[in-house]
C-alpha cells in the first residue's frame, strides 16, 4: 500500500495552525483575542483553498483506511468554511467573555479536521477515532465558558451521554466486526453481502447500536435529548458551529458508512432509519413550538431538520443505487444549505448578543426598528429554514425530498412537508417579534461590527444564491455523491 | 432576434420588473419615502404598459399556439434525478395567463396608487409588495414545475409581514392564519409534485412534458385519482375553496388596502389557476373523476359565501365572504370541464379580480378617515363622498352580475355552463347570484344613502389619486362587461384544447 | 472441564460480581474500588485469551491511570465533609434494572444464538505482538496519528477546564 | 476450551451493568465509571472476536488499543468538566445539575 | 333611414346619457334640453322606421318582420349573436316608449326644476328609453335580458331618486330584489331553453318548439321559469308588492317607468314568446289566473288607499292583470292594445297627479285636496279624461281595449272567467270615480294646502293635453279604416298578430259593447253614489259593515307583512346561523382548534426533556432497545 502522505495537506495546515495559535498565545499572553480570531480565519482560509486542489480529482486512498475523493473534498471545504465563518463570528464575543482564546480556535480547528476524516475514513477505527476528535473538541468548547454554570452542565450532559452512545455505537462495531471479520467498509459490504441468515441476530444487534451510535451524533429523537440542553449552554459561536459541524460530520459519516458498507443489506436498517426520521422531525418541530430561548429553539430546529434529512439516508435503504446517489446529492445540498442559513442565523444572533446580551425570543423585539440589516439577516436563514421560496431552504429541501422520493417513502416525504409546514409557525412567531413590535424603551437603532456585518451579509446572499440558482451547487453534491456509489450511471457525473 | 423570441423577452421583462423594482427599493433610504413611492409607480407602469401588451399581442387564431411568447433557459439539468432539461426558466403566455398578467398589470397599478398615503416604512412595504407582485406574475408565466411553485410560494412569503406589520384589525391573528392556511394548501402540491415527478418519471419539470404524461397515461389513472385532491385542495386553499376559506374573511379584515386589493384581486386567482394548471391539465383522468366533488364544494361556497355576507356589518367581511362566493363561481366553472364553463371561471376570475380590488381600494379610502368598518355606524355618506358611492355603487352592481358590467359576463358564461353539466347547481347558482344583490344593496342603503349622519360630516372624498385607478378599474369592468368578444377570443383557443373539456 | 475452563469461570463471576458491585455498591469510593478489580479482571480474561500485550496495557491504563484519576476526582469533588456515604441511586434505578436486563437478554441471546462465521476453531489463536505492532503503526498509521491529536485536544481541554484561574468560584 | 459465546455473553453482562449504572446513579463520576464498564465490555468484545477469528483478522486487537486509549482521555476530560462544574456549582450530582430543561 | 337602422334609436339616448353623467352638471340647465332632444330625436326617427317596416310589411307573402344581426362572441361551439328584431310588436312599443319618454321628459323640465342631481335625473331617464327601447327591439334572449335588467336598474336609481329619505331608499331597494327574484326565474327559464335548443334567438326558439323539438315538460317548465320574471317585473301577484312603494321616486319616473313602460317589459316578452307558452300546456291558464288574481286584488286594494299615486299604482296593478288575462286568452293583439291605450292614459293620469302634486308643494293625500278643478282647470280636464278612459267609458280609448280583452276572455274561457273579469272592471271604475272625485271635486279639506295651489305651466300642462288627445282618440286604431287611413294595413288586431294565428278584422260585438259600458257605467255609479261631492259618510258606513274585510283590503292582504316576516325570521335567521356556524365551527374548531392541538402535542412533549442526565440516557437506552428488540422481529 503506497503512502502518499500529501493527501492530508490542508489539515496539516490546519492542525498546524491550530497548533502555532495555541503556542502563540502561550508566548504572547497579551494578544489581542481578536487577532486569534482572525488568525484562525486565514487559516482556516488556506485550509479551504488547500482542499480545493482536490476538486475532481481521482479519489486517492491512504492505505485503504482513509480516501480522499470529491465526497471528502466537499466536506473539506464545507468544514474549513464553518470554521472560517464561527471564527469570525467569535472575535468580539470571546473577547468579551475569557480570558484566554487561543485553545478555542486551536479546538475549533481540530474540530474541523475530526469532521474531514470522519467524512474520508473507510474504515471503522479511523472514523471512530475522527469522530471522538471532533467530540472532544466539542465537549470542550461547549463547556468553554468556565465561569458559567450553564456551560459546564451542557458541557458535563454532553459528555457523560455521548460517552453512552459511542460505547454504543462501538459494541454495534465489535458486532459487525465479529460476523465480518473487518472494520473496512468495503470488505463489511462484502461480508454482510455473502453470510450466512443464520448471523442475523449479531448484524441487526450491530446495525442498531450503530444507528443509535451516530444517531446521537447527529441528534435523532429519541437520542436528541442533550441536544437543545448542549446548545443552549454553549457560547453562542459554539452553537453555530455545534449545529452545523456535528450534523454535518454525523450526516458524513452516515452516508459513506450506510451507502458503501451497510447498503449491502438494507432491509436490516432502512425502516429504522425512515422510522427515526418520522421521530425526529416531528418531536423536533413540536418541540420547538414551545421554546423562548433562541438557542433552543434552533437546537430543536435543527432536531427538525435532522429529521429530514434522514429521510435521505432511508431513500437509500429503500431505492436502488440511483435512487441512493439522487437522495444524496440531494443530501449533501441540502447539509451544505442548511449549515448556510445557520451560519447566517447565528452571525445576526451573536451580533445582536453582543449588543444587548439578549438570547430570547422576546428579546428580539422590534429589531426590525433597531437594526433592520439583523432583521433581514434572520428573517431570511428563518425562511431558509421553513422552506420558502428565493431562500435555500425551498431548493434544497425541494432537491433532497425530490431525490428521496420512492413508491414506499412518499409518506415520509409527506410527512416532512408537514412538518416543516409546522416549523413555520414558531419561525414566524420570531419574525412577528421583530418586526410587528416596537422596540423596548431605549433601544435605539445601533450599529454592528463590521466583521459581523459583513459577513452575515455575505451568508444571506448566499442563502439567496442557492435558493435561486442551486445549479453548480447541486452539480458539485452529485460530484461528492457518486464515489458513494460509483458505478450507479457514474457517468452523470461527467455531463456539464 | 426574431419576432417570437422578442416577445419572450417581454414577458421575461414583465416577471423581472417587480422583482427589480424590489431590488432597486432596498437601496433607498428609507427615510425618503416620497422615492420610494416614484420608483413603485414607475415600475408599476411599465408593468401595466407590458401587460397590456402581452394581452394585445397575444395572437388568436386557429393556425396559432395556445402557448406563444415562450422564454426558455435552462437552469439546472443532468443533475441527479434531473436529466435534458431537468429545470428550466421556461416561462411562456395562453390565453389564461394572458389575461390573468393582463389583471396583475391593473390592479398592482391601481395597488401602488392607493397605497400612494401609507407612510410608515413605505420602502419595506413596497419591497414586499414587489416580492408578491413578482411571485404572481411568476406563477402565472411558469412553464415549468419548479418554477410555478417556485413563484407560488413566493407571492405567500410576503404576506405575513404585509398583513402583520401595516395591517389593522387583529392583524397578528389573521396574518399567522392566512400565512398558516396558505403554506398549509402548498404542503399538499409539495406532496403532489413530488409524486407527479416520480410517477412520471421524465426527469423534467417543464409542464408542457408533464402535462403530455398525464394526457398520454404515463400518469397512471389511479394515480391520477389519487394525486388530484392533492393538487386541487392545495390550490383550492388560495382559491378560498369551501370549507378552507376562513382565511378569507379574517385575512382581507386585517390586511392593508394594497394588500387586500392585490390578494383578492390577483392572489385568490393563482389558486384556480393552479387547478387549471396542475389538475386539469396535469391530470385529465383525476379531474374526469373528481370534478362532481369540486363542484358541490364551489356551489357550497357560492351559496355559503353570500349567506354570510347577508349579515355581517363589517365591509370587509362582506367583502370577504362576497369573494369565497364568487370565488365559488370560479370552481364551478372549472368543474363544468366544458369550453363555456372553464371560460367563464377565467372571465370571472379577471371581473371579480377588478372588481373586488375598487371594492376594498373604497373601503379603504373611508377606513382611512372613519377609522371604522362597521356599516351600522355610517348612513347618508352619499351626502359628503358622492364619488366615493358612485364608484363604490358600479363595483357593487358588477358583484350583483349587472349587464354591462364585467361581472355578468363572467358568470352568464358560469351559469350557462353549469346548466349544460349540472342543471340543478346552476339554479342554485343563480340564487346565489339574487343573494349578492340582497347584501350588496342591503349595505348600500345603508351605508350610502338615507339621512346624513352628522358624525361623518366632515370626510372628505376620493383622493384624485384613488380616482385613478378606480377609473383604471372600473374602465376594465365595463371594457368586459360590453366587449366580451376581446376576452373570449383569446380564450377560445386555450380553452378548447384543455385535455378533457367538452364542447 | 479443564484448568482454562476452571480459572475463566473463577475470574468470570469475580468480575461480573466486582462490575455489579461497581453500579451497586452504596459508597462511591467501594464502587472506584470495586471498578479497579473489574478492570484487572477483564485484564484476566484478555490474559486467558492470550493477547498478553492487552492485557498489559489495560493494567497500565486503567489500573494505573483511569483509576487513580477517577480516585483523585472524588476526593476533589466531596459534597460533604463527614464521610457519610450520601444517596448514590437514582430514584430511575428500579427501570435502570429493566432496561438493563431487556438490554443483558438481547445481547447475549445475539451472542449466543449467532453462528460466528469466522470462528474458524473453537480455540484462541495468539495474537503476537509484532502483528499488533505491525497493524498499529503501518495500516493504522492514520488513525494513530489522530488519535495523537485527540490526545493533545484531551490534554489541553482538561487544562483549559480543570485551571484555577482568578475569579474563578 | 472455553468458547467464544462464554466471552461474548460475559461482555454483554458487563455492557448492560453498565447501561444500567449510567441509567441508575446520581453521582457523574459513577456514571462515568458505569460508562467505563461498557468501554471494557466493548474492547473485550474485540479482543475476543479477534482472537477467535482466523489468524489474518486481528483488527480488533488494535481497536481495542485505541477504544482503551480513547477510554483514558475521555475519563480525563469527563474528570475535568466534573471538577469544572463543581466549582460552579458545588455538586456533581447529575441529577441537581438540571438548570437547562424543557 | 331604414328600420334596420332602427337600433339607433336606442343608440342616441345611450350617448347622451354617457354626455350627460359625465358634463350634465357643468351645463347651462344642467343640459335637461339634451336629454329631451335625444328623445326626441329616438320619436322623430321612430317615424322612417315605421314607413320603411310598413313598406316591408306584408301578412300575405309573409314578410312580417325585419331582422339584423351580429356575432358577437364565440368560445368552443358557442357562439352568440345580438341582433335587432323588428315586427309589428316591436313597432307598437317604440310607438309607446319614444312617445311617453318624450313627453315625461318635458314634463320633468317643469316638475323636476329646482330639484338636486337634476342632471343625473335626465341622464338615467335617457338610460332608461335606451335601455327600453333595446329590450323590445332585442332579437335574443341574453340581450333581452341585459337590456331587462338595465332597465331594472334605472328603475332602481330612480325609484331612489330622493335617497336622503330612507322610506325612498327603502322602496328601491325592495322594487330591485322583488323584480330580481323574478329575474333568477327568468334567466334560468332562458339558460334552459338555451339547454333545449342550443340557442338563444327567440324566433328560432319558437321556430323549434314549433317543430316538436323541445321536450313538453321541460318547455313547461322553462316557460313557468320565464314567466316568473315577467311577473317580477310587471307586478303580477305575488309579486305586485314593489310597484306601489315605487311611488316613491318622482312622479314622472312613476308615469314612465311604473306606468307606462317597464312595468309592462313582462307582458311584452310574454307577448314575444306566446307561441312557447301555448306549446307549454296549461301555461295560458296559469297566465290567465295570475292575471285574474291581481287584477281583483289591486281593485280591493285601490278602494282603501288615499294616496292618488298609490291608487295610480295600484290600478296598474291591475290593469296589467287585463292584459295578461288577455294573453293567457291567446290574444297578442289585443294584450298590444290595450297595452298601448293604457300607456297613455296611465302616463296621462300620473302627470297629471304629477301636477297636482307639484301644484300643491308635494301634497298627495286625497285628505287633504279636494275641489281642485277650479284651481287648474287643465289639469282637472285631461286628468278627468284620463279617469273615463280608465273606468273604460266610450269613446275613450280604454273602453275599446278592454272590452277586447272581455270578448276574448269570454271566447277563450269559461263563463267564471269573464265575470270575474267584469268585477274587476267594475273595481277599476268604481276607485277611477273615487280618486276623481276626492281629488278634484268636493269641499275644500285644507284651505291652506288649497290656497296656494295654482295651475302649472304649459311645459307641464301640454303633454298633458298631448297624452289626453291620445288617450281619447288612440282607441280607434281598433278599426280597420283608421288603420288603413294612417297607413297600416288595417285595424291593430290586423297588423298586431303572431304567426301561425291569422289577422282578423275587428267588427264589433253590440251585445258586449254595451255589457262593457254597463259594467262602467255600474262603477261609476256606484263611486259617485259612495263619494258624491266628496262626503266619506257613506263610505265609512261600508267600511264599518264589516271591519274585518276593510282591515283586510287597508293592509293589503298582508301581503308585505307576510314577506317581511319571511325575510326576517326565514333568511337573516338563516344567515346568521351560517356566520355562526363559519366563525364558531369551521373557524375556530376546525382551523384553530387544530393548531392549537398541535400546540398543545408539543406542550405535553416537553416534559419528555427533564434535564436530568439519567432520563436522557434512559431514553436513549430505550430506544436502543427497542430499536434492537423491532429489529429482531422484523428480521428475524
Amino acid at each position: 500500500m503506497e503512502r502518499d502522505y500529501t493527501l492530508f495537506i490542508p489539515e496539516y495546515i490546519a492542525a498546524g495552525g491550530a497548533v502555532f495559535i495555541i503556542a502563540l498565545e502561550m508566548f504572547w499572553p497579551r494578544m489581542r483575542k481578536e487577532y486569534a480570531a482572525y488568525l484562525t480565519a486565514l487559516v482556516a482560509l488556506a485550509w479551504g483553498i488547500a482542499a480545493c486542489f482536490w476538486i475532481d480529482a481521482d479519489p486517492e486512498t491512504f492505505q485503504g483506511v482513509v480516501t480522499v475523493d470529491d465526497f471528502t473534498t466537499f466536506f473539506r471545504v464545507l468544514g474549513a468554511g464553518i470554521v472560517f465563518v464561527v471564527a469570525l463570528q467569535s472575535a468580539h464575543y470571546m473577547r468579551d467573555k475569557v480570558t484566554t482564546a487561543g485553545e478555542y480556535y486551536g479546538l475549533l480547528l481540530i474540530g474541523g479536521c475530526g469532521l474531514v476524516f470522519m467524512a474520508a475514513a473507510r474504515e471503522f477505527i479511523t472514523a471512530y477515532i475522527a469522530l471522538e476528535v471532533l467530540s472532544f473538541s466539542l465537549y470542550i468548547l461547549v463547556g468553554y465558558l468556565r465561569r458559567d454554570g450553564l456551560s459546564s452542565e451542557a458541557s458535563l450532559k454532553y459528555i457523560l451521554l455521548g460517552a453512552f452512545s459511542s460505547a454504543m455505537l462501538l459494541y454495534g462495531i465489535s458486532m459487525l466486526y465479529g460476523v465480518t471479520g473487518s472494520t473496512y467498509y468495503d470488505e463489511i459490504a462484502a461480508g454482510l453481502a455473502d453470510r450466512s441468515s443464520d448471523t442475523d441476530a449479531a448484524v441487526v444487534i450491530g446495525m442498531m447500536l450503530i444507528l443509535a451510535g451516530v444517531g446521537f451524533k447527529v441528534s435523532a429523537a429519541p437520542f436528541h435529548m442533550w441536544a437543545p440542553d448542549a446548545y443552549q449552554g454553549a457560547p453562542m459561536p459554539i452553537t453555530a458551529f455545534l449545529s452545523t459541524t456535528s450534523k454535518a460530520a454525523g450526516f458524513a459519516l452516515i452516508l459513506r458508512l450506510f451507502a458503501t458498507a451497510l447498503n449491502a443489506d438494507p432491509d436490516i436498517w432502512k425502516w429504522a432509519v425512515a422510522a427515526l426520521a418520522a421521530l425526529t422531525m416531528t418531536a423536533g418541530n413540536l418541540l420547538a413550538i414551545q421554546q423562548t430561548n433562541l438557542k433552543r429553539l434552533v437546537a430543536y430546529s435543527s432536531i427538525g431538520q435532522v429529521g429530514y434529512m434522514l429521510v435521505a439516508i432511508a431513500a437509500i435503504g429503500y431505492g436502488d443505487a440511483e435512487v441512493g446517489l439522487n437522495a444524496s446529492s440531494g443530501l449533501l445540498l441540502h447539509i451544505a444549505g442548511y449549515v448556510i442559513s445557520t451560519l447566517a442565523l447565528f452571525t445576526a444572533l451573536t451580533a445582536y448578543y453582543n449588543k444587548t446580551g439578549k438570547d430570547t425570543v422576546a428579546g428580539l423585539r422590534g429589531l426590525a426598528e433597531t437594526q433592520p440589516m439583523l432583521a433581514m439577516i434572520i428573517v431570511v436563514s428563518l425562511f431558509s429554514f421553513a422552506g420558502l421560496p428565493f431562500f435555500a431552504g425551498f431548493t434544497t429541501k425541494l432537491f433532497m425530498f425530490q431525490g428521496s422520493v420512492t413508491d414506499e417513502l412518499l409518506w415520509l416525504v409527506g410527512l416532512a412537508v408537514l412538518n416543516s409546514f409546522i416549523s413555520l409557525y414558531y419561525y414566524l412567531m420570531i419574525v412577528r417579534q421583530m418586526y410587528l413590535f416596537g422596540p423596548e424603551e431605549g433601544l435605539t437603532r445601533f450599529k454592528v461590527s463590521p466583521v459581523l456585518g459583513v459577513v452575515g451579509a455575505a451568508l444571506m446572499l448566499g442563502v439567496i444564491a442557492i435558493g435561486t440558482y442551486p445549479a453548480p451547487l447541486f452539480e458539485a453534491a452529485e460530484n461528492a455523491a457518486t464515489p458513494l456509489f460509483d458505478g450507479a450511471n457514474g457517468e452523470r457525473a461527467e455531463a456539464p | 432576434m426574431t419576432y417570437d423570441e422578442g416577445q419572450g423577452y417581454i414577458v421575461l421583462a414583465t416577471l423581472l420588473a417587480p422583482l427589480v423594482a424590489m431590488v432597486l427599493l432596498v437601496f433607498v433610504p428609507g427615510e425618503r419615502k416620497q422615492w420610494a413611492r416614484y420608483v413603485s409607480l414607475f415600475f408599476a407602469a411599465i408593468m401595466l404598459g407590458l401587460s397590456t401588451y402581452i394581452f394585445v399581442a397575444y395572437q388568436t387564431g386557429p393556425d396559432q399556439g395556445a402557448i406563444q411568447m415562450e422564454f426558455t433557459r435552462d437552469w439546472v439539468e443532468n443533475t441527479a434525478f434531473l436529466g435534458e432539461n431537468g429545470i428550466q426558466l421556461y416561462l411562456g403566455v395562453d390565453g389564461i395567463s394572458a389575461t390573468m398578467a393582463l389583471l396583475t398589470g391593473i390592479v398592482a397599478f391601481a395597488g401602488t396608487l392607493a397605497s400612494w398615503k401609507l407612510d410608515y416604512r413605505t420602502k419595506d412595504f413596497f419591497i414586499l409588495f414587489w416580492m408578491l407582485v413578482g411571485g404572481v406574475y411568476g406563477t402565472f408565466f411558469s412553464l415549468d414545475l419548479f418554477f410555478f411553485f417556485f413563484f407560488y410560494e413566493l407571492a405567500v412569503v410576503p404576506l405575513y409581514l404585509l398583513i402583520g406589520v401595516w395591517g389593522s384589525t387583529r392583524k397578528e391573528y389573521g396574518a399567522m392564519k392566512l400565512t398558516l392556511m396558505l403554506v398549509g394548501g402548498s404542503v399538499l402540491m409539495w406532496i403532489g409534485i413530488f409524486a407527479v415527478f416520480n410517477e412520471a418519471g421524465l426527469g423534467t419539470f417543464s409542464l408542457p412534458e408533464l402535462w403530455a404524461a398525464g394526457e398520454d397515461g404515463t400518469l397512471s389513472p389511479t394515480f391520477q385519482k389519487t394525486f388530484f385532491p392533492f393538487m386541487v385542495v392545495g390550490c383550492g386553499v388560495l382559491a378560498a375553496l369551501w370549507p378552507f376559506h376562513t382565511w378569507s374573511p379574517d385575512g382581507h379584515m386585517s390586511a392593508p388596502t394594497a394588500v387586500s386589493m392585490v390578494h383578492a384581486g390577483v392572489l385568490m386567482k393563482l389558486g384556480a389557476f393552479g387547478i387549471i394548471r396542475l389538475g386539469i391539465q396535469l391530470m385529465p383522468e383525476g379531474a374526469e373523476f373528481w370534478m362532481p366533488a369540486l363542484m358541490v364544494l364551489g356551489v357550497t361556497g357560492a351559496l355559503y359565501g353570500a349567506t354570510a355576507a347577508l349579515t355581517q356589518r363589517d365591509f370587509k367581511l362582506i367583502s370577504g365572504y362576497s369573494s369565497v362566493s364568487h370565488m365559488g363561481y370560479v370552481l364551478m366553472g372549472l368543474a363544468t370541464l366544458t369550453t363555456i364553463g372553464v371560460t367563464g371561471a377565467v372571465l370571472q376570475m379577471f371581473s371579480h379580480g377588478v372588481m373586488t380590488a375598487l371594492v376594498f381600494l373604497m373601503i379603504g379610502a373611508i377606513y382611512d378617515q372613519a377609522h371604522t368598518r362597521d356599516i351600522k355606524d355610517f348612513g347618508g355618506i352619499g351626502k359628503v363622498m358622492p364619488l366615493w358611492v358612485i364608484f363604490y355603487t358600479i363595483a357593487g352592481l358588477a358583484n350583483v352580475g349587472l349587464p354591462g358590467l364585467s361581472g355578468f359576463t363572467a358568470e352568464f358564461h358560469i351559469f350557462v355552463g353549469t346548466f349544460q353539466t349540472y342543471p340543478v347547481f346552476g339554479a342554485l347558482a343563480i340564487v346565489a347570484a339574487a343573494l349578492a344583490a340582497a347584501y350588496m344593496l342591503r349595505m348600500f342603503s345603508v351605508v350610502f344613502f338615507g339621512p346624513l349622519n352628522p358624525q361623518w360630516s366632515g370626510l372628505k372624498d376620493v383622493t384624485p389619486l384613488e380616482a385613478t385607478s378606480a377609473l383604471l378599474l372600473i374602465a376594465s369592468m365595463v371594457l368586459m362587461g360590453v366587449w366580451w368578444s376581446l376576452f373570449t377570443d383569446r380564450l377560445d383557443l386555450t380553452i378548447t384544447s384543455l385535455p378533457g373539456v367538452t364542447g | 472441564m479443564n484448568a482454562t475452563e476452571v480459572v475463566w469461570w473463577v475470574f468470570a463471576v469475580a468480575t461480573v460480581a466486582l462490575s455489579a458491585g461497581v453500579v451497586f455498591s452504596r459508597s462511591v469510593i467501594h464502587s472506584a474500588i470495586f471498578l479497579i478489580g473489574s478492570l484487572g479482571g477483564v485484564g484476566a480474561m484478555y490474559v486467558i485469551l492470550t493477547v498478553e500485550f492487552l492485557a498489559l496495557v489495560q493494567f497500565l491504563i486503567y489500573g494505573g491511570a483511569v483509576t487513580v484519576l477517577i480516585l483523585l476526582a472524588l476526593m476533589l469533588t466531596r459534597q460533604s465533609v463527614s464521610g457519610e456515604p450520601e444517596k448514590v441511586t437514582g430514584v430511575q434505578a428500579p427501570f435502570g434494572i429493566l432496561v438493563g436486563g431487556l438490554l443483558m437478554a438481547i445481547l447475549i441471546g445475539s451472542a449466543v444464538g449467532t453462528d460466528w462465521p469466522n470462528d474458524v476453531d473453537d480455540t484462541p489463536t495468539n495474537i503476537p505482538i509484532e502483528t499488533i505492532s505491525e497493524q498499529l503503526f503501518d495500516t493504522f498509521g492514520v488513525p494513530f496519528i489522530i488519535a495523537s491529536v485527540l490526545l493533545l485536544v484531551a490534554l489541553v481541554g482538561a487544562i483549559i477546564l480543570a485551571r484555577q484561574e482568578e475569579g474563578d468560584a | 476450551m472455553v468458547p467464544l459465546e462464554n466471552y461474548l455473553a460475559l461482555s454483554a453482562i458487563l455492557f448492560s451493568l453498565g447501561v444500567y449504572g449510567v441509567l441508575a446513579r446520581r453521582n457523574a463520576i459513577l456514571v462515568l465509571m458505569a460508562v467505563e464498564l461498557m468501554l471494557n465490555a466493548v474492547s473485550l468484545n474485540f479482543i475476543a472476536f479477534a482472537a477467535y477469528l482466523d489468524p489474518e483478522r486481528i483488527t480488533g486487537a488494535v481497536f481495542a488499543i485505541f477504544v482503551i486509549t480513547v477510554a483514558a482521555a475521555e475519563v480525563g476530560l469527563a474528570l475535568a468538566i466534573i471538577i469544572r462544574l463543581y466549582r460552579n456549582r458545588a455538586t456533581s450530582n447529575v441529577d441537581e445539575v438540571a438548570t437547562l430543561k424543557w | 333611414m331604414g328600420a334596420e337602422q332602427a337600433w339607433l334609436l336606442a343608440a342616441i339616448p345611450a350617448g347622451m346619457f354617457l354626455v350627460l353623467v359625465l358634463f350634465g352638471r357643468y351645463l347651462p340647465r344642467q343640459g335637461d334640453y339634451l336629454g329631451i332632444l335625444a328623445i326626441g330625436a329616438s320619436f322623430v326617427l321612430f317615424f322612417p322606421v315605421l314607413v320603411d317596416f310598413l313598406d316591408f310589411f306584408d301578412a300575405e307573402e309573409a314578410r312580417l318582420a325585419i331582422h339584423e344581426s351580429i356575432a358577437w362572441s364565440e368560445v368552443g361551439d358557442f357562439h352568440l349573436r345580438m341582433g335587432i328584431y323588428i315586427d309589428p310588436i316591436t313597432i307598437v312599443m317604440f310607438g309607446v316608449v319614444t312617445s311617453v319618454s318624450l313627453m315625461v321628459n318635458i314634463f320633468s323640465v317643469g316638475y323636476m326644476k329646482g330639484e338636486p342631481r337634476y342632471w343625473w335625473f335626465f341622464a338615467v331617464l335617457q338610460l332608461f328609453a335606451a335601455s327600453m327601447l333595446l329590450l323590445v327591439m332585442a332579437d335574443n334572449l341574453l340581450l333581452l335580458y341585459i337590456s331587462w335588467e338595465l332597465v331594472g336598474v334605472c328603475s332602481f336609481l330612480l325609484i331612489g331618486f330622493y335617497w336622503e329619505k330612507r322610506s325612498a331608499t327603502e322602496a328601491a331597494k325592495k322594487a330591485f330584489i322583488t323584480t330580481r327574484i323574478g329575474d333568477v326565474g327568468l334567466l334560468i327559464g332562458i339558460i334552459l331553453l338555451w339547454r333545449e335548443t342550443g340557442t338563444f334567438e327567440i324566433q328560432e326558439i319558437i321556430h323549434q318548439a314549433e317543430e316538436g323539438l323541445i321536450g313538453g315538460n321541460m318547455l313547461f317548465l322553462s316557460m313557468l321559469f320565464v314567466f316568473l320574471g315577467c311577473m317580477g317585473k310587471s307586478a303580477q301577484v305575488p309579486f305586485h308588492v314593489w310597484l306601489p312603494d315605487a311611488m316613491e321616486g318622482p312622479t314622472p319616473v312613476s308615469a314612465l317607468i311604473h306606468a307606462a313602460t317597464m312595468v309592462v317589459a313582462g307582458v311584452y316578452l310574454t307577448a314575444r314568446l306566446l307561441p312557447l307558452f301555448e306549446h307549454a300546456g296549461g301555461m295560458l291558464m296559469i297566465i290567465t289566473i295570475v292575471g285574474l288574481v291581481t287584477a281583483l286584488l289591486s281593485g280591493f286594494i285601490a278602494f282603501a288607499q288615499t294616496d292618488i299615486k298609490k291608487v295610480l299604482a295600484y290600478s296598474t296593478v291591475g290593469q296589467l292583470g287585463f292584459m295578461f288575462v288577455a294573453l293567457g286568452s291567446g290574444s297578442v293583439a289585443v294584450a298590444m292594445f290595450h297595452l298601448m291605450t293604457h300607456a297613455f292614459f296611465k302616463a296621462l293620469l300620473f302627470l297629471g297627479s304629477g301636477s297636482v302634486i307639484h301644484a300643491t308643494h308635494h301634497n298627495q293625500e286625497m285628505d287633504k285636496l279636494g275641489g281642485l278643478w277650479r284651481k287648474m282647470p287643465i289639469t282637472g280636464t285631461t286628468f278627468f279624461i284620463g279617469c273615463l278612459a280608465l273606468a273604460g267609458l266610450p269613446p275613450l280609448a280604454g273602453f275599446w281595449s278592454k272590452d277586447e280583452i272581455l270578448l276574448v276572455t269570454r271566447d277563450a274561457w269559461t263563463v267564471w272567467a269573464f265575470v270575474l273579469l267584469a268585477f274587476a272592471a267594475i273595481c277599476t271604475a268604481f276607485y277611477t270615480t273615487r280618486l276623481f272625485i276626492r281629488t278634484f271635486l268636493g269641499p275644500v279639506r285644507d284651505q291652506q294646502v288649497h290656497d296656494h295651489t295654482h295651475e302649472s305651466g304649459f311645459i307641464m300642462t301640454g303633454p298633458l293635453i298631448f297624452l289626453a288627445v291620445l288617450a281619447c282618440l288612440g282607441g280607434f286604431v281598433i278599426f280597420h279604416e283608421v288603420g288603413e287611413a294612417l297607413g297600416f294595413p288595417g285595424g291593430i288586431t290586423e297588423f298586431v298578430f303572431l304567426p301561425p294565428h291569422e289577422p282578423h278584422e275587428y267588427e264589433i260585438d253590440w251585445a258586449l259593447a254595451g255589457a262593457s259600458l254597463v259594467i262602467a257605467l255600474i262603477g261609476v255609479w256606484f263611486g259617485a253614489f259612495m263619494y258624491w261631492n266628496g262626503s266619506l259618510a257613506r263610505s265609512t258606513r261600508l267600511a264599518e259593515w264589516n271591519p274585518g274585510l276593510y282591515a283586510l283590503i287597508t293592509n293589503k292582504f298582508y301581503f308585505d307583512d307576510m314577506y317581511q316576516a319571511v325575510i326576517d325570521k326565514g333568511l337573516l335567521g338563516f344567515s346568521y346561523v351560517v356566520a355562526w356556524f363559519d366563525r364558531y365551527v369551521v373557524n375556530d374548531t376546525g382551523v384553530d382548534g387544530s393548531a392549537q392541538v398541535t400546540g398543545y402535542g408539543g406542550y405535553l412533549l416537553k416534559f419528555l426533556q427533564t434535564g436530568r442526565v439519567p432520563n436522557y440516557a434512559m431514553g436513549i437506552a430505550v430506544g436502543v432497545v427497542g430499536l434492537a428488540i423491532a429489529g429482531l422481529a422484523v428480521t428475524l
